[in-house]
């Protein structure tokens, strides 16, 4: 287990690295950031001295270790926009994204759980076909598009909650509900399918040769066996969570790092797009560690192969 | 007494699994270990023995799918293993291999036919669809299935193609790897009668991999007996199968079941623990006289 | 008196859009303390009418079209589903095919023994559990209590089918059927299951319906050999007397294709031609008539009834219009 | 191609056959909407701005979807939309399948140090977000017509080289395979004719759902103003700038939005059937 751990650990450092490269070669070829950073009309010299000043003087390959040296250390360089350092401006944005995204999963697993298991068990009624339905079109139907309805019918025309913004519980309510969507529609149709998958296995058979009761055949010899495969998923669909926040929180003017990063982006301040692009690939990496520890957890034959 | 078509010596094959990115392996599976033999020309090796006893990776050592740690496959005088797999081609007109699981053994996406035509292409042969169909024939299959997809065909039907396609490039030396297990027992008689007949008609030499004692003793002229990589027992199938010496053989033989419940009724089984059984050491094939081996320490 | 009555049982599977009528009507018996080895090939209907008794056949693709079966004195093919569920693991005991599949692969091994007695003999989860150390100790596996904790990955094949034995015999049931419950495993290991199960059988007095491929298997264990062929009985009768003298021609033909002793220069297994019949499309009259070489002219368009061999043994039945003695003399 | 109809026409291939009608009639009013007798999309008419919907469908001049805050039909803004969005996505689809696919095949068949190699990049590029690539390669590289097709090919060619290769690793080690390796076939033999069409199918599922998750993509960049610039219209950027407008004319982001969402929805029925068709097993993704 230790071991497994470790391997875990270093496969998530070793793509965190891959993630650091790829903001290093994309930043770059951002342009230059000297001429970006001054006014138009500055002199060569003084391009020069901000060029000096950012170390982009040195040779690439001594760029990048410098670069490097600074995401270990945390610093990514003063912030364009704000002149301080860029990870401090970044985590602070950070609880609302949080906020945001943890209350889009905890919708998304609840309900999908509720929704997957009562199609799987209600299969062949209307409430599979309403639930199957209501899934599809919830994984069709884009975030941003979602988010403005909801405006449109919530904010604008009932006036119950607000438009967007972020003060108090009731401003995460339409945030959440359309984050959580996709995850909620993807986690029914996940474990629906895995439940119907697993209700034709052997090993359920056996149980119901033991005249074991239907809920206990449910709970513990189907149920219990679908969860695997979710839990995949949900690593996933964090990632889906995570890039789905940028365009959510832009629609409800929500104050998280999605919304920064895309209007450091806007600004052509990379120090935030850097640091920002590189916490949440941290978080994500964070969470499949988590859901990989789960996975143990939930199937023995895995938890023995470590 | 003639040189034998295929000899095979000291050949081994293990496995490692567990491990990780910088962990050594954790386990070492030895599939193959130590494994010696000879397969005269038209003659049948039967190689029996258990699940995971390493019968079907020796199998596919000897055609080369796999590569040994140790050891030689010399086929016709040639050690194949020092060949390259340009230099091996030529090798693999004269010995082929049909295996255990027609569901499996046909490509679903392709005709039947070209696919049995398939080796005549690869080897630049004759393949004409008369060709071809004088192979459907010879398996006993009516030439008309030719432009059909494997989805089409029962599983001894499908065995026959599998079969039709070993024999394309008339090979000297024929791997089979359990060839009637998946077999409907109605089925299995025709596909053993089959080998058979080919055997007759073309002089083939037969590797017969097994598990099913009963037809290994009925079709072998010898056996040899595997457990976990190693060959216990090996000699001429009626002495085997009459004189019995290892513990392994002879349990085996103690449980193959017989149809007929008189017999049955009498029956002593012999216990043996095949994964806890602990092999003597310096333990080696030693000769009891008449070409019949034992694997046995060196005290015995 | 019998203890499981089968009269008439009908079963269809529907795959996409065709019928098939893969058990066109069965009917036996099996007598209480019996022993019925029923032998079949793939598609003979032997696993799914096992099912279909025991309210286990997935419904669709397949279908219960009718008959009845007497348990006890009762019809389980019409009791509910909740009186059916109390039998079931409880008087009726079930063992599949395959070992490695059948079991839950992340319960413990202790967890899915207790079940059926939690269930049927309202015992606490401990006293459940003390039990089934008990029933791993009865079915031959040592140190039960330690690997009561453990996972079915962590157990061969045989164990686990040592498992599936303790769970289907937790209950001391009156009837248990197993299906095949020997195929997957190898002959040693085959055989030390077969020794088992006949000594469970004797010590707990349970009737025993056998259902496998293997005629070699079936002379072992059983006192009643059944032939099943595209889903009818071709024969019936004690073992002794059908394998020393079989007259259906798929009995016989099935005992002739198998190897005996080593093959005299020449020689040549018999074999029956062609394959199994195509359930979606089953030939008229008897099923085995076209792959049959003593078939007659009425074997093609007439399926013969099961009626009693009147020079055999009582018990001894046969579905045949040949005789086929004669035939073969 | 029987057995594909009857599938098809079988009560749970209804669905599949409703995703396959809705995407043929929306590539053909993409393919003939310039042919449409409807009004330019990019022509303004200030004094037409924000006219509600009428379903009037025959009268010249009407805007049956309403027209935008500059006075632009709405609905022929929408009919041009596709023809941007299906092409931008069906290009990316298809470079990121053909580039995905061949890295799978590659890295299943050989293995070692290639797979390695190739296996560690697919994993760095799940550990980020695809959106936050997209926004951060566009907005490197301008967000020109070619280079969204780029980078959202570079989006999707991870999905299609994970599924390949896995499939490749399992019909690798099927007996005919093995018995092509036996007849002494070469690689590229052997890959071509037993391994690539029996992967096929998998790959094809894969392209419908990578297009569904292509087109979603597209429209968020273009929302966010950096995927389809104008004066090409695209639904992602017609959403963004009704915003504006939601409180006043609610139709300048309906239309657009369900035209975008009956696409993925199409696309999505079709890939749940074709997955189901040909391999269920790769339900869990």
């Amino acid at each position: 287990m230790g071991r497994f751990l470790l391997s875990r650990l270093v496969d998530g450092i070793v793509a965190i690295w891959g993630v650091v490269t790829i903001v290093f070669v994309v930043s770059r070829l951002l342009g230059d950031p000297a001429i970006l950073l001054l006014p138009v009309g500055a002199t060569e010299e003084q391009l020069q001295q901000l060029r000096a000043g950012l170390g982009l003087d040195q040779p690439i390959w001594e760029q990048y270790l410098t670069f490097l040296g600074g995401v270990v250390r945390g610093d990514f360089g003063n912030s364009f926009q704000f002149m301080r350092p860029a990870l401090s401006v970044v985590l602070e944005r950070m609880p609302a994204t949080m906020a945001l995204a943890e209350s889009a999963l905890l919708v998304g697993v609840v309900l999908g759980a509720v929704a997957g298991s009562m199609a799987a068990l209600f299969r062949g009624t209307i409430v599979e076909g309403v639930v199957m339905l209501l899934a599809l079109l919830g994984q069709a139907t884009p975030v941003f598009w979602l988010g403005l309805l909801l405006i449109l019918l919530f904010a604008v025309d009932l006036g119950l909650l607000p438009t967007g913004g972020y003060e108090g519980p009731a401003s995460l309510i339409l945030p959440a509900l359309t984050l959580g969507t996709f995850t909620t529609a993807s986690i029914a149709r996940l474990l629906r399918s895995g439940m119907l998958d697993v209700m034709k296995d052997d090993h359920v058979r056996t149980a119901r040769a033991k005249g074991l009761l239907p809920g206990t055949v449910f709970l513990w010899h189907v149920a219990r066996n679908s969860l695997i495969p979710v839990v995949t998923m949900v690593g996933i669909l964090a990632g889906e969570l995570l890039g789905g926040s940028v365009v959510t929180e832009t629609v409800f003017s929500w104050p998280g790092v999605g919304r920064l990063i895309v209007q450091a982006m806007e600004a052509k301040d990379f120090p935030v797009v850097q640091a920002g692009v590189m916490v949440i690939a941290t978080i994500f990496v964070v969470i499949n560690l988590f859901v990989d520890l789960l996975y143990g957890l939930l199937d023995p034959r895995i938890r023995a192969r470590r | 007494m003639t040189a034998p078509l295929l000899r095979v010596e000291g050949l081994r094959r293990h496995y490692a699994s567990g491990g990780g990115l910088f962990g050594r392996a954790r386990y070492v599976t030895r599939a193959v270990d130590d494994v010696s033999f000879d397969v005269m020309p038209g003659e049948t090796l039967g190689l029996v023995g258990e699940s995971g006893s390493g019968k079907s990776t020796t199998g596919r050592l000897v055609m080369g799918l796999e590569e040994p740690d140790a050891g030689r496959v010399v086929f016709d005088g040639t050690d194949l293993t020092s060949l390259s797999s340009s230099q091996r081609k030529p090798f693999r007109r004269r010995m082929q291999i049909v295996f255990q699981d027609p569901y499996a053994a046909l490509n679903p996406r392709m005709r039947v036919g070209d696919f049995v035509q398939e080796p005549l292409l690869v080897h630049g042969a004759e393949a004409g669809p008369d060709r071809v169909a004088a192979l459907f024939r010879t398996v006993g299959l009516d030439p008309a299935f030719m432009q059909r997809y494997p989805h089409e065909f029962s599983g001894g039907q499908r065995q026959r193609i599998g079969i039709a396609r070993a024999i394309a490039l008339r090979p000297q030396f024929l791997v089979a790897d359990e060839p009637i297990t998946a077999l409907d027992v109605s089925i299995q008689a025709q596909i053993v009668n089959l080998f058979q007949d080919l055997q007759e008609s073309m002089g083939l030499a037969l590797l017969f991999i097994a598990h099913d004692l009963s037809m290994v003793r009925y079709l072998c002229s010898r056996v040899a007996v595997m457990l976990r990589g190693r060959i216990v027992e090996m000699g001429p199938t009626e002495a085997v199968f009459g004189d019995a010496r290892h513990p392994y053989t002879q349990a085996l033989l103690s449980a193959v079941p017989i149809p007929d419940p008189a017999h049955e009724r009498g029956r002593k089984r012999l216990a043996f623990d095949a994964g806890g059984y602990a092999f003597p050491p310096a333990a080696a094939l030693r000769d009891l006289g008449g070409g019949h081996f034992v694997l046995m320490g060196e005290a015995a | 008196m019998a203890l499981l009555a089968i009269e008439d049982l009908s079963v269809g599977f529907a795959r996409e859009g065709r019928f098939a009528r893969v058990i066109p009507g069965l009917t036996y018996g099996v007598e209480a303390g019996e022993t019925l080895g029923i032998v079949g090939e793939s598609g003979s209907g032997k696993s799914v009418h096992a099912l279909a008794l025991l309210g286990l056949l997935p419904q669709p693709p397949g279908r219960i079209l009718g008959g009845r079966a007497v348990f006890d004195g009762h019809d389980l093919l019409a009791m509910s589903e909740a009186r059916l569920r109390d039998l079931r693991g409880g008087r009726i005991g079930m063992i599949f095919q395959d070992p490695m599949t059948a079991l839950n692969p992340v319960l413990t091994i202790g967890r899915q023994i207790a079940e059926p007695l939690m269930r049927h003999k309202a015992m606490s989860m401990r006293q459940a559990l003390d039990r089934a150390a008990d029933l791993l100790a009865l079915v031959g596996i040592r140190d039960g209590a330690r690997r009561l904790s453990q996972y079915p990955h962590e157990f061969s094949g045989g164990m686990r089918q040592r498992v599936m034995i303790a769970i289907a015999i937790s209950c001391e049931p009156a009837l248990l059927i197993a299906d095949e419950p020997t195929t997957a495993l190898d002959v040693t290991v085959q055989g030390q299951i077969l020794d088992l199960m006949a000594e469970l059988r004797d010590r707990l007095r349970m009737t025993m319906v056998w259902i496998t491929h293997d005629m070699g298997v079936v002379a072992g264990i059983a006192d009643t050999i059944q032939v099943m062929y595209a889903g009818r009985i071709m024969e019936r009768g004690p073992v002794d007397a059908v394998f020393a003298n079989p007259r259906s021609a798929y009995t016989y033909g099935l005992l002739q294709s198998l190897p005996h002793g080593s093959r005299p220069p020449g020689g040549r297994l018999m074999q029956i031609p062609g394959c199994p019949p195509d359930m979606f499309a089953p030939p008229p009259g008897d099923p085995f008539a076209p792959r049959n070489p003593f078939a007659t002219p009425r074997c093609h368009v007439e399926a013969p009834p099961l009626r009693p061999v009147p020079d055999s043994v009582p018990g001894h039945m046969v579905a045949a219009w040949y005789d086929l003695p004669r035939l073969l003399a | 191609m029987r057995e594909v109809w009857r599938a098809l026409t079988r009560r749970s291939g209804w669905l599949g056959l409703l995703g396959a009608t809705l995407l043929v009639v929306l590539v053909l009013l993409a393919i003939f909407g310039p042919w449409l007798d409807l009004p330019d999309p990019t022509r303004t008419n200030l004094r037409a701005r924000m006219v509600a919907p009428t379903l009037s469908w025959f009268s010249l001049g009407a805007h049956p979807l309403g027209t935008d805050q500059l006075g632009r039909d709405i609905l022929s803004r929408i009919i041009a939309g596709s023809r941007v969005t299906l092409m931008v996505a069906g290009a990316a689809v298809l470079l990121g399948g053909v580039l995905g696919t061949l890295l799978g095949l590659i890295s299943g068949y050989f293995g070692g140090w290639v797979d390695r190699i190739l296996m560690r990049l697919v994993d760095i590029q799940l550990a980020l977000p695809l959106m936050l690539l997209a926004l951060m390669v566009v907005a490197a590289l301008g967000p020109s017509l070619r280079n969204l097709v780029g980078v959202l090919a570079l989006v999707s060619w991870v999905r299609y080289a994970r599924i390949v290769r896995g499939q490749v690793l399992a019909v690798r080690e099927r007996e005919f395979v093995q018995s092509a390796r036996a007849i002494g076939a070469s690689h590229p033999r052997i890959i071509l004719r037993h391994i690539l069409p029996n992967v096929l199918t998998p790959a094809l599922v894969v392209a419908t759902l990578e297009l569904a998750r292509v087109i979603v993509l597209e429209a968020g960049l273009s929302f966010l103003g950096l995927g389809i610039q104008p004066p090409d219209p695209s639904w992602g950027r017609m959403l963004a700038d009704g915003r504006t407008y939601i409180s006043s004319a609610w139709w300048i982001i309906t239309f657009p939005g369900l035209a975008l969402m009956l696409t993925v929805l199409a696309v999505n029925l079709l890939g749940d059937w074709l997955r189901d068709f040909f391999d269920p097993r790769l339900a869990v993704r």
